[in-house]
């Protein structure tokens, strides 16, 4: 068996962080405040790496979210690989030109002969009544954006693998660290390597519904499982881990086995992510499921302040379960 | 206010007006902080103790019909502004007699009725929108002045650079004024900021810029009379940037471990209320009875709207629907 | 019969704006070139209007699109009801703040206090070899931004109908005016109002299958008719004009007589909107269709500059008869 | 230019150089509009046309390794760099010998071989990634120097600002090189730029900005020498400020209707090409017949680039999957 270590997501990201920095020393990390002068970042997932590798590599910026994604990218096309940090993911849309318009298309625009191996970390999520501004769940529209991989990890261990393998990824990869996945301690292996993107990991096999999600809604889906099966149903739990591009294979495999899939994911749910995977399921398995592919995301609205509001905002374990036993009982 | 004031040295009743107002920004300023302490509030917050006088003072030169943008870290312009405790308490508790219903919360409080128009979470934000009321003053022929408060680490974003550009090229009735506190979150002005004085910025639009005590009721009183009116006489946009000193740091349970004990010690020690209280007093502006009693007055208004506050209802969770467009949305 | 005028579609714009600034003093019209100083834009769109209306209601900017969104944004929180021209779809990247974190927010965080009734014009599309930056259909992102409503007309009547909603409306719009719908002149009835917002309009009624689209796949899914009828098949075409919110009864209604329905969209088909409709009516309508729902969007891959590349980007006539044709064959 | 230069008074043979490069923009530009004209190549084009001086000067005292970031009218800088036409050529007809395999086209020409790193059609984005090619020199401890070309009218998009601070920050080898043609597509100077002298922007960023004539090479080589020596030496950036003119307005086709017939005259009466030419002779440092079979000679060399890239071959349509990401996209 592995030797593992517990320790919450951040504690992840920082030995992650740690590990590709002492291994190529082309990794730069970056960010506001996020040098230990400054406290080592607001969740501390920076501490200690600009006094082990100095202040040329791990350096703190000014609030320039534009100028960071361009030195990201203009480091890039030079030969490093800079993580650099948006401190929230509302804070994309600042700075949303470089990352669209250039990180992710000029590898393409410039005919392969230029690569943006970059990784954007960024925390969002609802649950810290931060309100309008400070929550949101945009996936949807990096993967929508060709030329990005959108990585989103929901425990520990992953946290640590998934970025290591954006580090090393030749492309531009921006992994969400979201609240509601933040302070569960995990297990995380000893020598916990690089876990490959683009590859779905199926938490729980199962044979009645398979439940495909990701981020903070694995954590609520992994609460919605024991009652599900006290109620004598079989999940399939899939956690996508990477959104774009996303296991098609994995999913389809799973639904294709149970006949019955629903997606869960925190973002709003018109428009969202989930469509795309509803509706290849749709596409490839017609006529193979027993029930409709069910959506569950957060309804068409901003991220409210007040805790009752917020937590109605949020698909909650009840929901899940019920969507669940719907599609159970239907085919 | 009635009447706009025709003196850039402020009057004895101005003088106890900023006074009154700086008082029941940190009568509230405290309570809040209590009601946090205690477990009667959850929310993040971003005290702005040290900061009173700017808002303040300006205040005082400005009636209900000019407006304000301001940023998270901004109760401190609202109270001085007049918005009115009791919704403020009901909102930042998420109550339904929240000016917001509890919706947007200590972050994205508004108030029209009183010209508090906008609060942003996000750096920078203030400024644009700032520039767009100041233009409905000018179409409308008003004398209407529009203010836009913000940081000092704000002033590195690219919304300041094409806010200041516009302001100044359209003349538009605006006060950009930066609260310079020294600090942007746990980055030091000069780790950011290139320049040494924010105001040299101005240099770069053709807008006057200053430099001011911003702990200085005398001066920051002169210096927002003379931007004021020059705005409210259609000549234009200016810049201040007003030196201070956030006592509590970036937020509420910040470990302040990125300054100094002795330049927080020192600023402190500063506290512009008390020696505002002090001079008002030596100069015979107030006696000590009646300043004893203003602030009185104030702890009992900000008793009472804690009271309201916590006593009101939290929103049905149907308000997720409504607001997010005119029409709410279907269920 | 209604007297119409064949126009194109800027004329439609054009004729739309005049009758606008007419009709209300309050509606404003601004953006980089607009003004008639500076041609009247670089589409034409707005000649005439700066002329006709004066230099304060109809104003050239800076080319400072956070500027000009702020400005937009406070000048309607103040009552205008401005129309923004951001020139180019690709450019809302350097002003999403505004746009997303504001505009479409403002009224929900205040709790309805304030509105924002402003428009966003904006052109995009490829056909015309601008390459990656100029021509992303971004109308996904928007549909998925809880807040803004999403308008992409197919016709010089419906831009001039739809155009006029959007700046009556009292929340948010962005319309697109997309390449492919710009250089067909059509008749514009001479007494042309606005054409509500949300409902799609039935271009041409059938039994075999649904076609659901909007703006430039409109022009080529018309062009697929009448190959599509000659092969027999019977098709009917959902112009769905507003992309969100987006008439869910008129679709539901066509796909549930039909039983067979192809999406057809400029925008890139991966975690595209055509997602979200294709999952929709595969959940409405579960179990009553005769085929899997189709989805044509552009490929993954950003917008290429050469003319072979950009045609195969683009969606064609003859993709189109063919997903119809092979849909109309299943079931 | 193998030896870094080391006196701001250009040689005999760095004039000739100027020159030479000057003629091949000018050549280069004639022929492409030309072949436009002609119909054999469709291209949105920004032709520079009388800004030849400007990088022509800078391009002397540069070599492969340092970069250079430039804007949609940047064909010019491209053929200063040194980029050769061949693969130009064929980029812009969008063929595969393209420099970007014809994915990129005119507004995204890049060529890291020759230090061409980016080319890009946003105003403004030159800049941020600038930095970080910047930053890289920096970190590689090497000498190299990062130009960031823009026009006047970017020097009003936050980006801009926010990447002047941070450069000034960081200290970073760059040289910001505002080409200020007096106009922002359309819009005149004065009414998009709040400030007489761009170089007065440098102020707030505690850095050197100055303002040069553009069109006289001794002025700019001084200036050049004095910022990419500072640059070298590790002093930090500079903003230079160059006054020139485009003689065919923004895009080809462009009606002048916003300038006056006067002031377009007068420019191309002062065109600098002839001028620099008669000077040359005049001073002896080169001879007639020298710079005539200079001219001859370079024509021979876009002729045959011209004749190249037209002769290469169309790309296939599966490059629509390659270089999205590392591995190719599966069709
Ligand atoms: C665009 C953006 N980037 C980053 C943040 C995170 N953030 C919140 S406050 C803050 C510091 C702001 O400093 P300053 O402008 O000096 O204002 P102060 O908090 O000192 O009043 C930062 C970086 C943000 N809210 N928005
Ligand atoms: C962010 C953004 N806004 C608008 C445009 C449209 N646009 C292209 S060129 C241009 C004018 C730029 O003027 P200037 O910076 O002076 O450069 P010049 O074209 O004169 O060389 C504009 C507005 C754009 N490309 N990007
Ligand atoms: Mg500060
Ligand atoms: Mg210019």
């Amino acid at each position: 068996m592995r030797e593992t270590v517990k320790m919450h997501a951040f504690q992840a990201i920082n030995a992650a962080l740690h590990e590709a920095m002492e291994a190529d020393p082309k990794v730069l990390v970056f960010g506001e405040d996020i040098a230990d002068r400054e406290g080592g970042g607001v969740t501390g997932a920076t501490i200690g790496l600009s006094t082990k590798f100095g202040d040329m590599r791990v350096k703190s910026t000014p609030i320039s979210e534009q100028a960071i994604m361009g030195a990201a990218i203009g480091a890039a096309l030079a030969g490093y690989k800079p993580v650099a940090e948006i401190m929230l993911m509302n804070f994309t849309t600042v700075c949303m030109d470089m990352i669209f318009n250039h990180a992710a298309k000029l590898r393409f625009m410039s005919g392969g002969q230029s690569t943006v191996p970059i990784t954007i970390r960024t925390l969002t999520g609802a649950g810290w009544q931060t309100a309008g501004q400070h929550a949101d769940h945009l996936e949807g529209w990096f993967a929508h954006a060709a030329g990005i991989k959108v990585v989103a990890p929901s425990n520990p261990a992953e946290y640590k693998g998934l970025l290591l393998s954006c580090i090393q990824d030749p492309d531009p990869c921006i992994i969400i660290e979201s609240a509601g996945t933040l302070f569960i301690p995990g297990d995380v292996p000893v020598d916990q390597g690089p876990i490959p993107l683009g590859v779905a990991r199926v938490v729980q096999e199962g044979t009645d519904v398979t439940i495909v999600s990701w981020s903070s809604m694995v954590v609520r889906s992994l609460q919605a499982l024991p009652i599900l099966a006290e109620a004598g149903i079989s999940v399939e739990l899939v956690d996508l881990r990477t959104v774009s591009p996303w296991d098609r294979e994995t999913v389809l495999a799973s639904v294709a086995k149970t006949g019955r899939c629903v997606v869960v994911h925190e973002a709003v749910r018109s428009f969202g992510p989930g469509a795309e995977i509803a509706a290849t399921v749709n596409e490839e398995l017609f006529g193979q499921l027993k029930a409709p592919v069910r959506r569950l995301g957060a309804p068409y609205s901003p991220v409210p302040f007040a805790k009752v509001l917020e937590d109605a905002f949020l698909v909650s374990v009840d929901e899940i379960v019920a969507a669940v036993t719907e599609v159970a009982g239907q085919g | 206010m009635a009447e706009h004031s025709n003196s850039p040295v402020p009057s004895t009743e101005t003088l106890v007006d900023i006074y009154r107002r700086m008082i029941r920004i940190e009568r509230n300023d405290d309570t809040i902080r209590t009601a946090i302490r205690r477990g009667k509030l959850v929310m993040p917050y971003y005290s702005a103790r040290g900061q009173e006088v700017i808002p303040s003072a300006i205040s005082t030169l400005l009636t209900n019909d000019d407006t304000i943008c301001t940023i998270y870290r901004g109760i401190h312009d609202m109270v001085a502004k007049g918005m009115p405790l009791r919704p403020l308490w009901a909102e930042i508790a998420g109550r339904v007699d929240g000016t917001c219903k509890g919706k947007g919360g200590p972050m994205h409080l508004t108030h029209p009725e009183t010209g508090v128009m906008v609060t942003t979470g996000i750096v920078g934000s203030s400024m644009p929108i700032a520039n767009g009321l100041a233009w409905a003053a000018q179409l409308d022929g008003s004398k209407r002045v529009s203010i836009a408060y913000f940081g000092d680490g704000a002033s590195n974003i690219g919304a300041f650079h094409e806010s200041l550009n516009l302001a100044s090229l359209w003349k538009l009735p605006v006060v950009f004024v930066c609260q310079n506190n020294g600090f942007a979150e746990h980055t030091r002005y000069e780790n950011g900021t290139s320049v040494d004085f924010i105001s040299k910025r101005a240099i770069g639009y053709g807008m006057p810029g200053y430099t001011v005590d911003g702990n200085d009721p005398w001066a920051m009183y002169a210096a927002a009379y003379e931007a004021i009116t020059r705005a409210r006489d259609g000549e234009g946009p200016t810049l201040l940037e007003c030196k201070t000193f956030r006592f509590l740091g970036h937020v509420l349970g910040d470990d302040d471990k990125y300054m100094t004990k002795e330049e927080k010690a020192a600023a402190i020690a500063d506290d512009p209320l008390p020696k505002f209280r002090a001079r008002l007093l030596a100069e015979g502006h107030a006696t000590d009875e009646q300043l004893t009693k203003l602030g009185t007055d104030i702890q009992a208004e900000v008793d009472d709207a804690m009271a309201f506050g916590l006593a009101s209802e939290y929103p049905s969770v149907d308000e997720l629907r409504r607001d997010v467009f005119e029409k709410e949305i279907a269920a």
